[in-house]
Order: structure tokens, then C-alpha cells, then sequence
């Protein structure tokens, strides 16, 4: 089994949620992240003293899917998030080795 | 003459404030998931009881009549009330109607079916609380005190804004609600911390703010009466402060800001019936006694094992019955500690007490029960679990995800009611039509 | 005498909290991300009219002219006015100039240059609200309705306290500004939920609260006639939350608190033109029928295509065009229902809401072309969708990150005007000079 | 009569607002570490004045005495003091008493102990504040201005509602008790930007709300001064925040929430002694001139290196000070721009402001040291670090995490006073005992 | 070593720790996290407007172990977890290469 | 590729983010999260009633590395967050299959 992660602009997580739906991807768990990168963060101004914040919002993604699918579900997240424009976003592919369904205790594939 | 109309007009508007201060002091307290639901229990007050009172209410509490137990159906739909002052009076009174209702509110946090709620507000009001606020607040004829004022006033008991009428009837209901409706589903196990205390704080102010209106207001003019009772109610609403955090200093270690905002409504209940009846030293006295007793009562529940959610009897039972009695001792006018004592007062000042809580309980409990076993009072357990503003309310309190963020914390799907979906549903094309 | 002096400026304090109220009720409910610029809005309002007041527009609303359309260049800088009565009348006024254009701002959320909405706020403050506020407020020479008092009110319409001056005026601008400035990006498809419900009640709570001074402070006296006003404002707001609840219950199955501040807020504008004019009961009435009306209304919008994102419309021009067109049946001094009925009334009641709001469209309409092709009044996308309040005002609203805990939530560098950045960098050396 | 008590204890209520007003302002403007206790300290100078003035505080302050400097022992316990006139007054007062120190607690946010802001609470106000009120307050028997009458006062210092006694006053001590606690942990380096700006939008709006109690209020009757003094502080406030946004727009590129609340608190600082005394043009002008003076001026505690947290100098010294010497060119009466001029009030209007600030900024210095140096004044550094409100009041501030959630945000154990245990610890077992 | 990331109901994430503590674990990470999955999200309604919420709130687990932990942790999580009804949620395992203690410096198994 | 995962104390990331840099990483996906550990919690009290909050607040760092890297991002994470207090967190090294860059498309190394 893989678990692919991805860390998404925060409005393109519902592009990215329909794209795996259609996929037949069933199950995501979702954190709020954020990012620091090449992207920019933004400044804010309190009575004349500015304050740089490094930190740009994320949606970070996490799908946990059989070995053969690890690429096409890469693939379908990267096309869904892309905007084109810096901060885009990464995906990456780890190895998983069991995965438990904790309503039934089923196990693998089965499991997800 | 147009300065008392002035003063009770504002008066009024104070105290109708302080509902939703009460709202907010409430709702800061409850976990954020039943926040709205503890706010619209007030704001159901607000909107019912000021109906009912313009149709009925303020009629069956002041409406003329020889009995002393209630008023009569002379005045349905406000009929045949004219001038300022009576005018004004009518406004004044409404507001104390609607916020002891909405004081019960604070013991049935999360957990109480909101339909059920609003019965509730109906019955309680219109069968307890229009009675007991003629038995205190209807002077008869005149302002003469004769045959036809309130029993408890017209018996020399003294309670000038309300101790019995409005605190300890509101937490004696409080206490037969919270027993009606059983305890939260892991109280006494979950943490049930305040999710927001900047917002109690909010709400004690407001409420503080607005009890000037109460206390002060009750003189009914802009006299030194009025001042009296301003300056004391301010008195004890600070003393009050001392008294519980010096209480948490010493139990707990630290004083809180919890107890803080406890503290100055503790010693403003306790000072309502005593406000022009001690004299400003009396009131630091009254309040620094009654923010220590408050501080030690909110405890009760734990011992008894009764869910009082946000400690409604601890504050509004145990702090109005502390200050209506103790006018028996600190009263300028009878109490034991000054000349001229009398040990009557204490006396019927103690029977008032008794009368008003056990009529409210008695009536609270059945009509609770009656609305339990018929359309149901207590949510059911899922909804509990997953929060009452989500099941009762179809809101959320918080959506703040977003803050420094451009984007939406939460997806979801387009609105129901929009006819032709957005054809464009990638952001590149959405603009949607500006300059349409 | 100082009775009505105080009453009047208590009024008018009251009237000004109403549009800090209205910064919290309507920042409240956008996103998060733009709750500041929205709460901008009603501030910059009061900034502006204020300033603007002093300088010419009291004079040019209420100064001495043989014109039934606005006032003179009397009273620049509010020269050569004296005496209480006048003087509180400049201040009571004053407050329903700010409120009037600050409750447009709720049709353009989130989206409108900060700098575009200012001048807005000067160009239709000063074209459309002076003179129409001359045509419903100026009774003339000694209050004799005679030739020089505006038309409106010199033709007998009934409006009390400004339900066409006031949301009329400010709906139908409403409507046109959020023509002008177009759609939300992801409007119907994005949820844009509010953000904060507690803050919206309590926005709500302080909108009622200063209402009174708004209703009953047009008394201009602390007299009977402002208890009627006062009581019939009470009444109108709580039926309203009734009816607005119940569309709600029987519509969506769900009772909601912004519905319940909504409610309150439908019936308050739809009381305003009426309270003094209509029985305890007919204010009940009025308002039951103004808040299911409203709870539909703010449907339109979603059929019709246009983004009055937080429903000034549905709220402001109907329910105010409803309470002053419903006078024309509900009036004790004319009304269809009524002996004494007169059928002229309700044409004229008609008539002026229409010119009102007519006038006020067109007038708004181009005004928001106008700042449109200039010096632009829509924000660019980018910005739009990162958020207002980081683009117009490098703010954002809230930073709860650290709320239980001991660090900074977003990390950032030093502020800029720090002129010797502290040496030392590591927590372990850097206490700050205690006792510098 | 009634009309002027009403007025005057409308206007105390008013004044008393304002202090929670300021513990939100300041509240929202800390970090959300800390909301609480900057909210505790102004609850805190709200507690312990209040109960000090009915003891000691008025008699020394208002009580006959031929001393220029102080009052008298004569009214103890607020003994021998009759009728509405004196009463609203000693209330009035009160709260000008209270929320001067709670302006001061802005320079010290997240790092005083609880218990060193408490005790230099008592002897501030009692060595500093009452002797000042007594200067600037004290119009002497009959308001005759006699040799009983406070020093400043009677010496024709012009100071309506209090530019000095209050603002100056408080900004010279939040001065000194700056330098006496250090600056917090981090200064310069992290940042330290407002949690909850919506929190601060609405102090803002209370404190100017509260305001119009508090210079309006200060002409003691309902009458033209009073309504002069209404308009003449809705002007500054608003022209103060014209002055401030412009200097933001020009110096930052943005002009923010934050320096709108600011300018308008500018501006009713810099208006507080000038109400009476200017015309409304000179309110505009004066409040716009102190909303850039107050935006420039919040920048020296970078250059000087001292920790002002929320800009108590910048804004009340400043603005204070400015608002009492520009009278000298701005007062109708003796203003150097008016026919009638008289340089002498230039120089008393400086003087006054020297001499206020200068007392002030000694004895806060020296009470601040003898606090630090005898029970301990500053936080010890992991509590800073952690938080003030975990470690002063076993508190914090939020809870949101269940915001749109059906479960507990953090877990905890059961809390400690619940004798008997739950015995079912597990979900399915545990529905509490409903109908107990 | 291996890694046990675990996503469960909010309300049974007490349970989760005690257990954890119980079988000896002495130390967890936990983010809040939001799951998508067959559990259905709420819908809301705002003036009329409805907004469905696919997102269900979560606890986030992860806990290094051992590599002869690793089965019956993720056992006592589950165990601990479950509810039997849709949306327990689900555990899985990957492996760790190393781990490191940074007030020690200690590595490995030390390192927990 | 490596994911270096790292939980450390929130007021030490900006020094970590600092060093990492100084080292040469352009990206980190940051997340806040809650420790259960050997740091004990703190303490509330609301009306007399003590709430024990057994949670510590932390910062989880997630860094995606070349394989040769890894080591060192280790070393210099935990150098610089390290206060030798407990608590100080820690810091785990786990396999990673691939990494891609949205925005292009990349993958690898000349995804990071
Ligand atoms: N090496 C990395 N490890 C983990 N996350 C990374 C890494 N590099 C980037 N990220 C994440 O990807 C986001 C986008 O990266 P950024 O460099 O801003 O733009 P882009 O991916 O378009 O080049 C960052 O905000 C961060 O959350
Ligand atoms: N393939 C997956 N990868 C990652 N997380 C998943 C996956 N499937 C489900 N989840 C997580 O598990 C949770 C429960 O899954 P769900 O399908 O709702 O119920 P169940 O696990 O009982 O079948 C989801 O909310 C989601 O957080
Ligand atoms: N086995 C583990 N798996 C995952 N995270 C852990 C583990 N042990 C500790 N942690 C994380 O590291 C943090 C610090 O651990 P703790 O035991 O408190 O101190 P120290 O690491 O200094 O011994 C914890 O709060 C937790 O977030």
C-alpha cells in the first residue's frame, strides 16, 4: 500500500476532492497546514509597525491507496491542484505496510 | 416630570439589555458547540414574553383588582393605558419579564429541545412568574399599598428591584429545570470549560450597564432615591468582585476572570432587593458577603450531583435569597444591625423567600415534566453528543478557519434556492458578472 | 424641559451605537477574511457624515428655505445655533445620517475598494440622503408643517422616525450598488457563511437596544408619545423574530439565530415609520407580518441574480417599504382598518415610498458608476479572494493561534521602525531590559 | 431637576461602560494569551475603586475643605451626603475615579503580576488620582470657584471632562510604569499583533458610546452646554479618525481597523477638556490634528526603546496633553485664534499639563518601584512565555476547537470537587441521569 | 521503527490514550484533522441558504514504535476506537528509518 | 527521497525554520499539533472546577529531502531546536517513493 500526501492551495481542495471522487477514491483526511516556500507570505501593518508573515495557508491531503493506483492518484491530484502559478504545491508517495479499517478491524485493501 | 419619563424609558431600555448581556455571559460560558442554542434561549425570552406581555401579560400582573395574588383582564392588548408615566411603567416592567425567564436558561445548557424551551417560556411566565410579579410589584391603587397591591409588598416585605420576584424565582426554576432535565451526557467527566470569556466578560458588563436600569429605574424617577440606589448597586457589584476572587485566591490559588464576571452579577443579585434600603456601606458589606457565599455555592452541584450547567442557582437562588434576608439585619429601615431594628422584617423577608421559591419550583417541575412527557423537553443523545446548535439550529457559532487565510475553511456545496447553477465552476472563469 | 434635553441626547448616543452595531451584525456574518473592511464600512460612515455634518450638511438639511426640497447654507460649521433643544436636535439628527449610507455597506461585502466606498459615502450622503431627509424630517418653521417643511412630510405621509428616509433610502441604494459593483467571486457556488453568530446577536442586540432611542427618541420629548413608541418598537421586533422563525420551521425545519437577529431587525425597520401610529397590537401585528415577509424576501435575490450579499434588501427596502405602505391599514389616524379611515393615506404612503426609493436607486446608481469609471470601486480578483481585509487595510481579524498556548502563532520578523534590532536573538539571553 | 439627575446618572452609567469598553479595546489589542488578564485589570480598577470611593474616596477628594490640594474626612462611608444632586454627582465621579487607572494598565499587558496591579491600583488612585480629581474637579462650595475650589481649577485652567486629571494623569503613569516593568519577553522581535480586532472595533465603540456620558455628562445638567458638548465630541472623534487613517494612507499605503479605533479614541482623548469650550469647526480641526499627532506619536516607543504595549502614551499623554494646550489657541473663551484672546491661558493650560504629568509620572514611578522591590511586580519569565492568563489565572481565553464539532477540543481529567466519580466511564453507559 | 498514524472519532480520542498509556506508549502526536470518507458531513442552513459540509472533524494520531510494537499498537488503537458504527476510522503503519530525541540527541528505540 | 518529520516546541520553529534555510531547504509544510509526552500540561480552574489539560502545544515540521540529506536536516533540526528541557520534541526520518512539484509537474529531486 502507498500513502500519498499532498499539500494544495486551500481553494483547490475541492477541485482536488471531486477529481479523486470521480477517481473512485472514498476516503481523504485533511489537515489545515501551512507552507513556507517560495511563495510569498504578506504583510500586515498595526499602528505603523509591519509584521511579515512567512507562512502561506495549505490544505495538506492524505489518501491511502493501493500500490498500483499510487501514480494515477499523484497524477489526478497534481492535474486538479495546478494553477500554474508558484506555490502550487507538492505531492509526494510513501510506503505504507498495512492499513486497518477500525469500524470492522478489516485489513489492506479491504480496509480502505 | 419629563426627567422621570426620561429616566424610566431609558431605564427600560437598560434592562432590555441586559437579556441579551445575559445571552452573551451565557453563551460565552457553554462549549462552543451549543453557543447559539444557549444564546436564542434569551433571545426566544425577548421575543415571547414582550408578545405575550402587550396581549396579556402586563394585564394579569397590573390590571386592576381586589385580589392580592394577581391583576385582572382590563388591559388585554395594553387597552386603555395612556400617559408617560403609566406608559412608561408598562415598557419598564416588560423587560423584568422577559429576563427571568431567560435567566432559567443558563441550567439547561445543551441539552434542552428548543420548541421545548419556548413552551416553556410560555407557561412559566404567564402561570408563575405574571403572579409573583404582581404579589411584589403591583402597589395597588395609588401606589397606596392598600387591598389590592401584591400580598408580599403589602406585607411590609422589602425587595425594591426584584431579589424574590426575579432572582429566586428564576433559580428555584432554575434548580427544577436542571433536575427535569437531567445532567449533560459526561458531566462531572468532560471538561465543559467556558469556550469564550472575553464574551462573559461582555455580558456581565452589559448586564452590569443595564442593572442600573434595573435597580436604579425601580425608583421610578430620576431622584436621589434613584441615586441611592445607584451608587449601592454599584458598591456591591464591586465588593461582590473582591469577595469570590479572594474566595478562588484561597481555594484555588489564582483568581479568575470567571470569577470576576461571577462576582459583580453575584453582588448585583444580592443588592436588587436591598439597593435603597442600605446605606453604602452596607451594600460593600452585602456585596463582599454575597460574592464569597456565591463562590462557595456554585460547589453545590458537584456535592448533590444536580447539572445546574452555569451555576444559575449558585448566583440567582442562593444570592437573591442571601439579599433579601439580609436586609433583616442590614436594612436601614428595621434591620436588626441599626436602630429602630425590627424582628419581623426578618422574618417576612425569610417567608417571602420560601413563598416565591417554592411556588417557582413547584411550578417549574410540572410544567417541565408536562412538556417532557408530551412533545418531549431533552434532546436526543446523538444530537447532544454532536452539538445542539448543529441539531436544533442548523448553524455553527464559529467559522474562523479563514482568518488570515483567502480561502474557504470549509467546503461545501453551492446554496439550495440558487435556480441555474453557475455555469463556470473553475476559478479561472468565475468572476462572476460584475457590473451585471 | 432638561427632561426632554436629556432624553434627546440620551437618544442620541443611543442612535450612535446603532451603527457600531451594525458594523458587528454585519461583520459577522461575512468570512472571516473580511470581517474588518466590512466593520470599515460602517465606521468610515461615521467618521465622514460626522465631519460632514458640521460643516454644511445640517444646514443643508434642516436650514431655514422656502424650499420643500432641502434646506440653506444657514448654519455652516452649525453657526448661529443655540439652545438645548436645537442643539440635541442637531445631534440626534446627526446619528441617522451616519447609519442611513452604513447600511448599504451590506450589499457590497468583501468586495468594494475601501477608498471608492468613502467617497461614496460623501457624494451620497450629501445628494440623495440630505435632501430626503429634508423632504420626511423638516417640519418647518416651529414645527407647523407650513410651505417650508419638506414635501413628504408636509403632505400628511406618516413616518415616524424615518422608515423612508432612512430604509428606503438606504435598500434601494442597496440594490443599486450591488448592480454596480457585481458579484462576489464564487458567489452561489462558495459557501460565504458568517463567520461569527455570537458577534451578529450581539450586533443585533445593539442595533434594538439603540433603536429605542431611534423610535421613541423622534418624540423628541420624554412624553407619553415616546412610551408609545417604545412599547410599540418592543413589540414589532419580538413578534418579528416570531415571524421570522416560524418560515424558518416550516420552510427549512430549523430555527436559526441569524434568523432570530434578522426577525428582530425586519421588525424594527418595519415599526420605525409607525410606532408612534399604531396600537400595541397592530405593532404585533406588523411586526409578525414584517419578519415572514423579510424571511422570504431574502430569497429574491438568489432568483434574481444579483448578490446583496448580506440581504439589504430583503431587509432594509421591503420591510421598510412594507411598514410605511402597511400604515395606509394599520394607522389610528387614517388606516384602512380603522374608523376615520381615509384611503388617501395609503396612496400617499405609496407614493413616497416610491420616490423615495426611486430617487435613491437612480441617485446611487450613478454615483457607484460614476467612483466605477473613475478612480474604480470593484477590487481586483486576487485580492478578492486572499481577502479584503489583507488588501485594503494589511490587517486580518484574528490571530487565536496562541489562544491556550505560550507562542506566537504565525511567525514573523521584526517591525519595521525598530531602529537597534535587539542582540540577542535566543530565547535564553533575551528577558527584555526589566527595569530599563 | 429630574431632567438634570436623570442626565447625570444616565451619564454615570455611561462613564461606567466605559471601562469594560477598554478592557475589550485593550483585550482584543494583546495577544490572545493574555485577553484575560488585560481584561482583569480594568476589572480589577473597577472592583477596588469603586468599594475605596464609598470608604475614603469621595471625602477626600470632594469634601469641604480649604485646602487647595485635597478634601476632608467629612464623608466617610459617603456619610451625611443628601439628595439627588450630590448623590448622581458622587457617582458621576466615581467613575472618572475608575477608569483612569484602567487606562494605565494598557503599558503593562503580559507582564504584571496580578496582585502588583492590584495594590498599585489602591495607592495610585488614593495618592495620585483623588488629590489630581480634587484640583482639576473641585469647583469649591456653591461651584464658586473659591479658595476651597481645586488649585487648578480655580486658577482658570480650562479642563471640561478631565484632559488632564484623566488622560494626562493616566498616560504620565503608564509612562512610568512601563520603565519600571521592563519590556516584555521578545519585544521588537516577535510579533505581538491584536488577536481580535473585532474585539477592538467594539471597545472602541463603547468607549465613544460612553464618552458622551463622560464630557456631555461633565455640564452636570441637561442643557445646551451639555448638547454643545455632545456635538463637539462627535466631531473630534470622528475628524481624529480622518487624521489617523490619512497618516496611515500616506505613511503605510493602508489604512487599517486598528488606526480607526484608534483616531476615534484619539480624538475623544484630545476633545475631553475642549468640549465646552470650542466651536464645532474647532472640534473638527482639533480632532483631526490629534488623530495625526496620536498616529505619529505611537511610533516613539521604537525610537525610545521603552515597552508602551497598546500605545497609552501615544494616545493619552499625548493626545491629553495636546487637547489641554491647544485650548490656548482653540477656546472660545481666551484662545489665541478668537477675538478675547488671552496669552495667560496658553501658559495655565501648559502648566496644568506639566504639573499633572509630572506628579503623576513621579508617583507611579516610586509606587511602581516600592511594588517591584517589596511583593514583586513583574512576571517571572515561563509564565510570560507560556502565558499570563494560564499562570495569573489558570484560564485561557478560547476554546474554538469544537467549533463546527461534536467533541471536546482538548481532553482533561474530571474535575476536582466531584465527590463520587461517574462510575460509567465509557460513552455507551454515560447519558448522565437524565430525569435525576 | 515504524510509524502509527491513526484517525478517529474526536470523542473516542480519550479512550485511544488511556489505552495507548495502559499498553505503555508514552508518547503521541495529535493534529486536529477533518475526514472525508463514508461518514456523511451536516448541512447548514443561513437565511434560507443551505451549505452541506462534507468534512467530519477527526484526532489525527501518530505514534513511533518499535518495529515488534507496531501490530499490537495499531490492535489496542483500534480496539480503543471503535464504536461499530461509520467513520471510526482507520489505522495505518510505514516504516521509519530513524528517530531522534532533541533534548538528547538520543536515537532509536532510546529515542522514545 | 527522504520526510524528515519533526515535532517541536512552537516558540523554537522560527529558529528551526532559520537553521533549515541557513542549510539550504526552500520548503517546509508546517502543521500545529498537540504532544502527549513526558512535558506535563497545565491546569485550568472555571468555578472552582479544575480542569487537567494533558495536551502541549508543538509545531510539526514536514521536509521532504534528497536520501544524502536526510542526516544532516536531522542534525540541524534538532540542533537548533533543541532547549534541553523536556519536551523538546523529536525527530523521525521516513522512506519516500517520489515527490512532484504541482505547478510543473516535476518529480524528484527537481521537484523540491
Ligand atoms: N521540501 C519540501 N518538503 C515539504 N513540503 C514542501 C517542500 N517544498 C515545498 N513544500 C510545500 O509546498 C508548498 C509550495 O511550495 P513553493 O516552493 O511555495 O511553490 P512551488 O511548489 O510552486 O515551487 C510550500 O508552501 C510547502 O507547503
Ligand atoms: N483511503 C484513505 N486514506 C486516508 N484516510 C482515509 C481513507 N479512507 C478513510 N479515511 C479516513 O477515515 C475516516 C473514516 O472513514 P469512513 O469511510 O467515513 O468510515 P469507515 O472507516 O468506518 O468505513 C475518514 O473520515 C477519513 O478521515
Ligand atoms: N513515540 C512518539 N511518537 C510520536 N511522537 C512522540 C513520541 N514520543 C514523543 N512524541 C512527541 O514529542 C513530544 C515531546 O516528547 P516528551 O516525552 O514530552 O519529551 P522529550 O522528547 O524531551 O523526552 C511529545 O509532546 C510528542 O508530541
Amino acid at each position: 500500500m502507498k500513502l500519498v500526501t499532498a499539500v494544495v492551495k486551500p481553494h483547490k481542495w475541492e477541485d482536488v476532492r471531486e477529481a479523486l471522487e470521480t477517481f473512485g477514491i472514498t476516503g481523504i483526511t485533511v489537515t489545515e497546514a501551512s507552507g513556507f516556500g517560495r511563495q510569498k507570505g504578506h504583510t500586515e501593518v498595526y499602528r505603523g509597525a509591519e509584521y511579515d508573515v512567512a507562512l502561506v495557508p495549505k490544505m495538506r491531503l492524505e489518501v491511502v491507496v493501493d500500490d498500483e493506483d499510487a501514480g494515477d492518484v499523484v497524477g489526478v491530484i497534481a492535474k486538479a491542484a495546478q494553477t500554474g502559478k508558484i506555490g502550487d504545491g507538492k505531492v509526494w508517495v510513501s510506503p505504507v505496510d498495512t492499513v486497518v479499517r477500525v469500524r470492522t478491524g478489516e485489513e489492506g485493501t479491504a480496509a480502505l | 416630570m419629563s426627567g422621570n419619563t426620561a429616566w424610566v424609558l431609558m431605564s427600560a431600555a437598560l434592562v432590555m439589555l441586559m437579556t441579551p448581556g445575559l445571552a452573551l455571559f451565557y453563551g460565552g460560558m457553554t462549549r462552543a458547540k451549543g453557543v447559539l442554542n444557549m444564546m436564542m434561549m434569551s433571545f426566544a425570552a425577548l421575543a415571547i414574553v414582550s408578545v405575550l406581555w402587550v396581549i396579556y401579560g402586563y394585564s394579569i400582573t397590573f390590571g386592576e383588582s381586589d385580589s392580592q395574588l394577581f391583576g385582572s383582564f382590563d388591559h388585554i392588548g395594553l387597552h386603555g393605558l395612556n400617559g408617560a408615566a403609566v406608559l412608561s411603567f408598562v415598557a419598564f416592567q416588560l423587560m423584568f419579564a422577559i429576563i427571568t425567564p431567560a435567566l432559567i436558561s443558563g441550567a439547561v445548557a445543551d441539552r434542552a429541545k428548543f420548541i421545548g424551551w419556548c413552551v416553556f417560556v410560555v407557561l412559566w411566565v404567564s402561570l408563575i412568574y405574571f403572579p409573583v410579579a404582581n404579589w411584589v410589584f403591583d402597589f395597588g391603587a395609588d401606589g397606596a399599598l392598600g387591598d389590592d397591591a401584591g400580598w408580599i409588598v403589602a406585607w411590609g416585605v422589602q425587595d425594591f428591584a426584584g431579589g424574590t420576584a426575579v432572582h429566586v424565582n428564576a433559580g428555584a426554576a432554575a434548580l427544577a429545570l436542571a433536575l427535569v432535565l437531567g445532567k449533560r451526557l459526561g458531566w462531572k467527566r468532560d471538561p465543559m470549560r467556558p469556550h469564550n470569556l472575553p464574551l462573559v466578560l461582555l455580558g456581565a458588563a452589559l448586564l452590569w450597564f443595564g442593572w442600573f436600569g434595573f435597580n436604579a429605574g425601580s425608583a421610578l424617577a430620576a431622584n436621589g432615591l434613584a441615586a441611592t440606589a445607584f451608587i449601592n448597586t454599584q458598591a456591591a457589584a464591586s465588593a461582590a468582585i473582591i469577595g469570590w476572587l479572594v474566595v478562588e485566591q484561597v481555594r484555588d490559588g489564582r483568581p479568575t476572570s470567571l470569577g470576576a464576571a461571577s462576582g459583580a452579577v453575584a453582588g448585583l443579585v444580592a443588592i436588587t432587593p436591598a439597593c435603597a434600603f442600605v446605606s453604602p456601606l452596607g451594600a460593600v458589606l452585602l456585596g463582599v458577603l454575597a460574592g464569597a457565599l456565591c463562590a462557595l455555592a456554585v460547589g453545590l452541584k458537584w456535592r448533590f450531583g444536580f447539572d445546574d450547567s452555569l451555576d444559575v442557582v449558585g448566583v440567582h437562588l442562593v444570592g437573591g435569597a442571601f439579599g433579601s434576608i439580609a436586609l433583616g439585619f442590614l436594612s436601614l429601615e428595621g434591620g436588626l444591625l441599626y436602630e429602630g431594628r425590627d424582628i419581623a422584617l426578618l422574618g417576612k423577608q425569610t417567608v417571602a423567600v420560601l413563598a416565591v421559591g417554592t411556588f417557582s419550583f413547584v411550578g417549574a417541575f410540572i410544567i417541565g415534566k408536562a412538556i417532557d412527557m408530551t412533545i418531549g423537553f431533552r434532546l436526543d443523545e446523538d444530537s447532544e453528543v454532536e452539538g445542539i446548535d448543529l441539531n436544533e439550529h442548523a448553524e455553527s457559532g464559529y467559522d474562523l478557519t479563514a482568518a488570515t487565510r483567502g480561502h474557504r475553511g470549509l467546503p461545501g456545496t453551492p446554496p439550495v434556492g440558487a435556480p441555474e447553477p453557475q455555469d463556470a465552476r473553475h476559478d479561472a472563469g468565475d468572476k462572476g458578472s460584475v457590473n451585471a
